[in-house]
């Protein structure tokens, strides 16, 4: 595409004053991100910040209070998730949310086969158009499973994936959704630091491989200072800080509220 | 999951030796089991039907067996002969009244009635979940019942709905329900299928992967109200002779414990379970009219089928709560290699 | 997987074993009643009264030198299951005639089979007058058809009880009671009665209050009550009717005639009327009802449930006479005999079949409860029965 | 005082402790280290009885716990407070605490129990009528604690006491669980918060995938380089 | 009577049929709280209590004793039926143990047939229970006095149950959070069976109620309250006390008041009204009315 050159300086996501409290208490207050194509946002703040909430609100899980998220120009404040979704935002859980009986290949192609539309009467029938678009969505599938190394787990049932695996292949099924932007809830966490490692990797490929635009919400400091061109800090719902990862861990905000224990 | 010519070559000549054995008992079975061959017939759509529902959307209906009595009633007025529309349901509106259909399309159009029904009342019930859900669907069936013993004009209400022509033979239902079998079993491994159980296994990221989770529920409950809609047509055409008592709880009952049987979400386990059920409930039913081992003389104890049924549920349940195969498949091929192992 | 193989066969083999077939030297009569399931109430009364009667049969030395077998199935109430218990009666039993059943949903289930081999099926306790016309030739009743019962009730309520209006009240769930109450309201207007309030119930409800409380309202009271009801609920809504405080006349059908009427209203019970066979009582009754309910009362250690007792003990006699005149146990036979049978006395009353008609010829009998015990009002012969 | 010897533990269809060997002296307070999904919460489980585990022994002053029940469990005076809080939300605060001492056979002295609750928690006093799911974050910790202490255990295994609280309700929540350690509570903690934890414990486990990697006094994994890197440079992880 | 006299009538029997459907969801809703089982066997607890009373009142036994062996006997069989047939499947899937209650459903009434035959028979309710109480044009059966009473009664007896002993606030701890309630020590198979014996007692209690109210016993007699207490419960909201109570009472007042209302041509609707109102419902508030929106944390 000749355009997509051009557009890697569009504005992709432009959220303003997005709040959201529950039940009178504030979770998110002021929220705002304008987001470039290609950045790698990170979102970093102690437990109860409201982190995962932004994410809820920018997938239309929850429904704002207050404010507007716009994205690649689409009002897209109070639509479904289903909706969002077909838009190009894919997302993984901060607590996993896999299809436990299905395969592992079975997560991954129900979500590629969002892009391609099925008739079930050629379902039905079992037509050489409905098989063949089958076995390009297992051999797609099975590509993007190797790439995360769970080519042997296949067939596996996503239940029984160790705790590891169920986080690389949730992020692989997002992924499959072929987003322009990708929300990542926590990619690494509970993962020893070589595994850990190896995910940023694969995340940064991805990044340029697909021209991806990423928001991860992490606590491994180091990885997110690594990967991000960008960080947001937030506490109470609020942002206190926000810029390149050298400024952030040198505001004195952070230091005090976040930092001060680790550093 | 694997789509090859070998699966195919399986499949057809398991249904061939399907209808060879359906030739052989019909030939030489007789009247009863005959009956006994149609009645698993009409059970086979049920189940499946019901499965496609509630085993691969995870919503559990307790009143499909409406959906039955809406195709059973649809496809008897169509069918009714003229003569006795005019004794029987002087009321009716005058299109149905002078309209004596064929066996084929009364079903399809019983079948396509259940489904509207399905969809009007689908839209707003597939929102809801986990018991809700059940109670929703079986207050569904209690209203088709009021509904059917009211509308005297089209059911001649609670009174007998007689004189429907016998139709359903072995064959015709054998083909629905292999049709039937082989529609669901396509579903599950397509696109429709997979949207399905991943909106069962975990409806927020379903939605989040722009899965449109009502729209697919919706999908699966109207299929499923459709085939349901078919059995019903079947049951009338077989049966003849019915009234809106004839589709209720203890209908609902049988057709949910052969499917809780076989597994929620397997196809082959639903097979298994009407089998399983149907045979078993045979075997008790005549038992249970007494019976003398030598010297040792059982009388007749009514009702004993339905104890022993319900204890050895409650077993099954404690051993196997999530049927005989779960929502897996019987592999045949795997049969079929491992008895080659045995035998080299 | 192999397991499972292996249990299924087992299975299997049971039921083939199950299913063989065994020979003997009796007349076999097929007896389909529901002794499970929601119809087991009405039905299980019919079969204890038909098996009352076969053990008298063969005490007595049993029919054409052989002994009467009643080869019975339960139909738990279900379509399916009668259906394949009316096919092993054909095929397995090769009983020459069938009978049970008191609604027409299952005489219709199981009628056409019997039909097909050309077995006649009699049924003990379903009323309708339209059910034999549904199975020609070979379907039958042992008793009489509601327009029957429901144009003596109506002309005895006009004409005896001298009432004007009436309030009907109707179970919506059986197809006896709606023919009951519609073939009384036919009749009853007809002879110029009105009928102020058509209300209606469903089978099984317990609590009519709110019924009630609108038949209270009515100005001015009806002349009388007519509540079209199964043996299974009148009991409970004459008790809570009398309990509202309304006195008048209830009036009703066969399915008035069971002893849970009196035991549950207890005095609320005076004052109800209601058309059934004959007189089921052990004292006031016909020698041959009094005979009938100590054999009963004997066998069962409870007198007759409700009317179906008697029906389905008639009925066994009924079969029993057939043969006997035919001098044979030929099903095409007993057919013939019976489309000829005539004055054959009975518990429920003389039966006589004219010629061409399967629903017996039999007189009503009206029943009048007062100062707690039921007398016989009546033996009506209504003028003008309402066509079916 | 309490010895897991190679306790093999399934979670659904998968192995979460493969293996789990250590050792809890009394009086002492000991910490359990690791990632999320790393068999923490499972061996806490697998402790009070709610897991069994699928081989391996514990044994609490000698005892073996592996076929006992709960309750049994409790008896013997070992409670947990578990992850999440899981205060009783319809419950008021006085029901929830009563809900502590019910295996107590000794009712009389129930007030007594109260009143070091409150001695140690005196916001709860306040909210006494309150019903639980009404108290804040921290409160609801404080009351899951107060929860368990109603029992006057021997053992008390605390799991991720400090999740998802504001830094000053944990400064608040770590200076009660060093105050019970010098009461003679033994303490067996899991938290993710490794600096917290290894400031307090006499000695630390670190698990992953379920099995123990690391060992050491609190001192000593504290400047273990591994440990460093893997752990104390991670912040607090949320969990909802 | 005036159109006054006759809406008091009509809120009176709603309220003496409500107060019967309300003490029958108590116990369904009570087992559902801390089990997530839908138990239909309840109903069937009606008939064994109230066939225990009837024989004990046949062989001679004063209707008090009578009436109090069928409580006992209902509170028994309940236990039972917790101990052979849900506590074995304790954990299975929702749907498996939904249909287990089914079973024990068919289990209990093919037995009652077997033992006491299909047919009903005749209750005999004491002189007491079988008056008509007066109040101007107001007729009120005595029955119906005593069934609001015994709900007003049981009620009380109830909350302070729940909210004073150790045993009633455990069930509440455990239908809100079973593994926390088990941490504590909580003997959560007593708070279980003490669940499943509250309910039964309550059901034993309907059992003798209602069959003085219809005068009759059979075997199948359970199926229809236990389906409206089902209704009731949900209408509530599945799972705790006050709703059942609330849902019994809306559904007592919505039974009588369209039977009442309605037109002669569309009271036989009145059963499709009930069940197309709680699905209005449940599409409005899908947890009933009371019940607290357990919306699934993301």
């Amino acid at each position: 595409m000749p355009t997509a050159t051009t557009q890697t300086n569009h504005v992709l996501l432009e959220v303003k004053n997005l709040s959201k409290s529950f039940r009178g208490l504030m979770a998110v207050q002021n929220y705002h991100v304008r987001l470039v194509e290609g950045e790698i946002l990170g979102i970093i703040g102690p437990n109860g910040a409201g982190k995962s909430t932004v994410f809820n609100l920018f997938t239309g899980h929850l429904r704002p209070t207050d404010g507007s998220i716009e994205f690649r120009n689409i009002d897209i404040t109070n639509a479904p998730p289903e909706e969002i979704a077909s838009l190009g935002i894919g997302r993984t859980f901060q607590n996993i949310r896999l299809f436990g009986s299905m395969s592992c290949l079975g997560n991954v192609i129900a979500a590629l086969q969002m892009k391609e539309r099925q008739n079930l009467l050629e379902a039905v029938l079992n037509l050489s158009r409905f098989r063949e678009q089958e076995k390009r969505l297992e051999s797609q599938a099975l590509a993007l499973l190797a790439l995360f190394n769970l080519q042997e787990q296949v067939n596996a049932p996503a239940l029984s994936l160790s705790y590891g695996d169920q986080r690389r292949l949730e992020i692989v099924r997002a992924l499959a959704l072929n987003p322009r932007l990708l929300l990542l809830d926590e990619p690494t966490a509970g993962m020893n630091p070589h595994e850990s490692a190896e995910v940023i990797r694969l995340i940064k490929r991805i990044h340029d491989d697909y021209t991806l635009t990423i928001i991860i919400i992490e606590h491994n400091m180091p990885l997110v200072m690594k990967v991000c061109s960008r960080i947001q800090v937030l506490n109470y719902g609020e942002i206190i800080a926000e810029g390149t990862p050298e400024k952030v861990r040198n505001d004195p905000r952070v230091i005090e509220s976040y930092l001060g224990r680790a550093g | 999951m694997k789509q090859d010519r070998s699966t195919t070559i399986v499949s057809l000549a398991g249904i061939g030796l399907a209808f060879l054995a359906l030739w052989l008992l019909h030939a030489f079975g007789g009247y009863y089991i005959e009956r006994i061959v149609i009645g698993v017939g009409i059970n086979l759509i049920l189940v499946i039907s019901l499965n496609l529902a509630n085993g691969f959307t995870g919503l559990f209906s307790l009143g499909h067996i409406g959906f039955m009595a809406i195709g059973a009633y649809a496809s008897a007025i169509l069918t009714l002969p003229l003569s006795l529309k005019s004794t029987n349901l002087p009321d009716l509106p005058s299109f149905l009244a002078r309209t004596q259909m064929a066996f084929l399309p009364a079903v399809l159009i019983g079948g396509l009635i259940a489904m509207l029904v399905a969809f009007l009342i689908g839209l707003s019930l597939m929102r809801l979940t986990g018991p809700y859900i059940s109670v929703a669907t079986m207050g569904f069936l209690v209203i088709v019942q009021v509904v059917l013993t009211n509308w005297d004009s089209m059911t001649r209400g609670a009174r007998t709905f007689a004189g429907v022509p016998e139709y359903t033979n072995v064959w015709n239902v054998w083909i629905w329900a292999m049709l039937v079998l082989y529609i669901v079993w396509r579903i599950k491994f397509s696109s429709f299928g997979r949207k399905m159980m991943a909106a069962r296994d975990n409806e927020i990221a379903a939605r989040s992967l722009g899965i449109n989770v009502v729209a697919s529920r919706l999908l699966a409950f109207c299929l499923s109200a459709f085939f349901t809609g078919v059995a019903g047509a079947l049951w009338a055409h077989f049966i003849t002779a019915f009234s809106p008592k004839s589709f209720y709880f203890s209908q609902t009952f049988s057709v949910v414990t052969m499917l809780v049987v076989g597994g929620l979400g397997s196809l082959s386990g639903s097979v298994v379970g009407v089998m399983l059920i149907t045979l078993l409930s045979e075997i008790l039913r005549n038992a249970e009219r007494g019976f003398a081992i030598g010297p040792l003389v059982i009388p007749e104890v009514y009702g004993a089928s339905q104890v022993i049924m319900a204890i050895l549920f409650v077993l099954f349940i404690v051993f196997r709560p999530r049927g005989l195969l779960g929502d897996a498949e019987l592999d045949v091929r795997k049969f079929f290699k491992r008895e080659k192992e045995v035998a080299g | 997987m192999k397991k499972t193989v292996l249990f299924l066969s087992a299975i299997l083999v049971i039921f083939l074993i199950s299913c063989g077939s065994s020979g003997g030297k009796t007349i076999k009569l097929g007896m389909l009643y529901n002794m499970t399931g929601s119809q087991a109430s009405l039905d299980g009364p019919s079969a204890n009264g038909a098996k009352l009667a076969a053990k008298e049969i063969n005490a007595a030395g049993g029919v054409l030198g052989k002994q009467l077998e009643l080869v019975s199935y339960d139909g738990k109430s279900d379509a399916e299951t009668i259906g394949k218990a009316a096919a092993q009666l054909v095929e397995k039993d090769k009983v020459v005639a069938m009978f049970g059943f008191s609604d027409s949903d299952m005489v219709m289930a199981a009628a056409p089979i019997a039909a097909k081999a050309k077995i006649v099926f009699i049924t003990s306790g379903a009323t309708s007058p339209k059910l034999p016309s549904q199975v020609p030739d070979y379907l039958f009743l042992s008793c009489f058809g509601d327009n029957v019962q429901a144009a003596a009730a109506a002309e005895y309520s006009w004409n005896t009880l001298q009432a004007k209006s009436a309030y009907l009240l109707i179970d919506k769930g059986m197809e006896y009671t709606l023919l009951l109450g519609k073939y009384f309201k036919e009749r009853f207007t007809e002879l110029g009665g009105s009928v102020v309030l058509e209300d209606t119930y469903q089978t099984g409800d317990k609590d009519f209050s709110a019924q009630i409380t609108k038949l209270k309202a009515l100005k001015p009271a009806p002349d009388m009550l007519f509540i079209s009801s199964g043996p299974d609920d009148i009991g409970t809504i004459v008790k809570q009717v009398r309990d509202a405080g309304i006195t008048g006349p209830i009036f009703g059908g066969d399915g008035y005639d069971t002893p849970l009427l009196m035991q549950i209203a207890g005095k609320g019970a005076n004052n109800v009327y209601y058309t059934t066979h004959s007189l089921m009582d052990k004292t006031a009754g016909s020698p041959e009802v009094q005979k009938f309910i100590a054999a009963y009362e004997a066998e069962y250690k409870t007198p007759p449930e409700n009317a179906f007792a008697g029906l389905g003990y008639d009925t066994v006699y009924l079969l029993v006479d057939a043969m006997k005149r035919a001098n044979s146990a030929d099903p095409k036979k007993i057919r013939e005999a019976l489309q000829t049978t005539k004055d054959l006395p009975g518990v429920t009353g003389s039966i006589t079949f004219a010629p061409g008609s399967p629903i017996p010829q039999k007189g009503v009998a009206i029943i009048e409860i007062q100062d707690d015990a039921m007398k016989l009002a009546a033996q009506v012969v209504p003028e003008k029965v309402p066509a079916p | 005082m309490l010895q897991l010897l190679q306790v093999h533990t399934k979670y659904g269809q998968v192995e979460a402790l493969s293996g789990i060997s250590l050792e809890v002296r009394g009086s002492s307070l000991v910490a359990l280290l690791g990632a999320n999904g790393a068999g923490k919460t499972t061996t806490l489980m697998s402790i009070s009885g709610i897991l069994k585990p699928s081989s391996g022994k514990i044994l609490f002053q000698n005892k073996d716990l592996t076929q006992l029940d709960t309750r049994k469990i409790v008896d013997l005076g070992i409670i947990q407070c578990p992850e999440g809080r899981r205060i009783f939300g319809n419950l008021s605060v006085k029901e929830n605490l009563r809900m502590g001492a019910i295996r107590r056979k000794d009712k009389r002295h129930l007030d007594q129990a109260f009143a070091r609750v409150f001695e140690i928690f005196p916001l709860l006093k306040d909210r006494i009528s309150q019903a639980g799911a009404t108290l804040s974050g921290g409160e609801q910790q404080m009351l899951a604690m107060g929860r368990a202490l109603m029992a006057e255990p021997q053992l008390l295994l605390l799991d991720e006491p400090s999740l998802g609280l504001a830094p000053i309700i944990v400064d608040t929540i770590f200076e009660v669980i060093q105050r019970l350690k010098r009461e003679g509570v033994t303490i067996l903690l899991v938290e993710q918060n490794a600096h917290l934890a290894l400031e307090i414990a006499d000695y630390a486990y670190v698990l992953e995938k379920g099995r123990i990697v690391l060992e050491g006094s609190g001192a000593s994994l504290r400047s273990n380089p591994d440990v460093e890197r893997s752990y104390l440079s991670e912040v607090p992880e949320e969990n909802l | 009577m005036s159109a006054g006299e006759y809406l008091l009538q009509q809120i009176l029997n709603a309220v003496s049929i409500g107060s019967l459907y309300a003490l029958m969801a108590i116990g369904l809703s009570m087992v559902f709280g801390i089990l997530r089982l839908i138990n239909f066997a309840h109903g069937d607890l009606i008939m064994v209590g109230s066939y225990t009373t009837l024989l004990l009142l046949l062989g001679g036994t004063p209707f008090v004793w009578a009436s109090l062996a069928g409580i006992a006997a209902s509170t028994v069989a309940g236990l039972l039926m917790e101990r052979f047939a849900y506590r074995p499947i304790r954990g299975a899937p929702d749907v498996a143990m939904l249909l287990t209650s089914f079973a024990v459903t068919i289990f209990l009434e093919n037995l009652a047939i077997i033992l006491f035959k299909a047919t009903s028979r005749a209750f005999p309710v004491p002189a007491l229970l079988n008056t008509v109480v007066s109040f101007g044009n107001l007729q009120i059966a005595s029955l119906n006095i005593i069934s609001i009473l015994f709900t007003i009664i049981l009620l009380f007896l109830l909350t302070l149950f729940v909210t004073n002993t150790e045993t009633g606030i455990s069930m509440r701890a455990a239908s809100q959070d079973l593994v926390a309630a088990r941490l504590m020590g909580i003997n959560v198979n007593r708070v279980i069976a003490a669940a499943f014996a509250i309910g039964s007692f309550m059901a034993g209690v309907v059992g003798i109620l209602w069959s003085a109210k219809v005068g009759k016993v059979d075997p199948l007699m359970g199926f229809s309250p236990v389906l409206k207490a089902f209704v009731a419960s949900v209408i509530g909201g599945l799972g705790s006390i006050p709703s059942a109570v609330l849902g019994g009472y809306i559904l007592g007042a919505l039974e009588i008041l369209l039977q009442g209302l309605l037109p002669a041509n569309i009271a036989p609707f009145r059963d499709a009204l009930v069940f197309l109102i709680l699905i209005l419902l449940l599409l409005f508030r899908p947890n009933g009315i009371l019940g607290s929106a357990e919306k699934e944390k993301i």
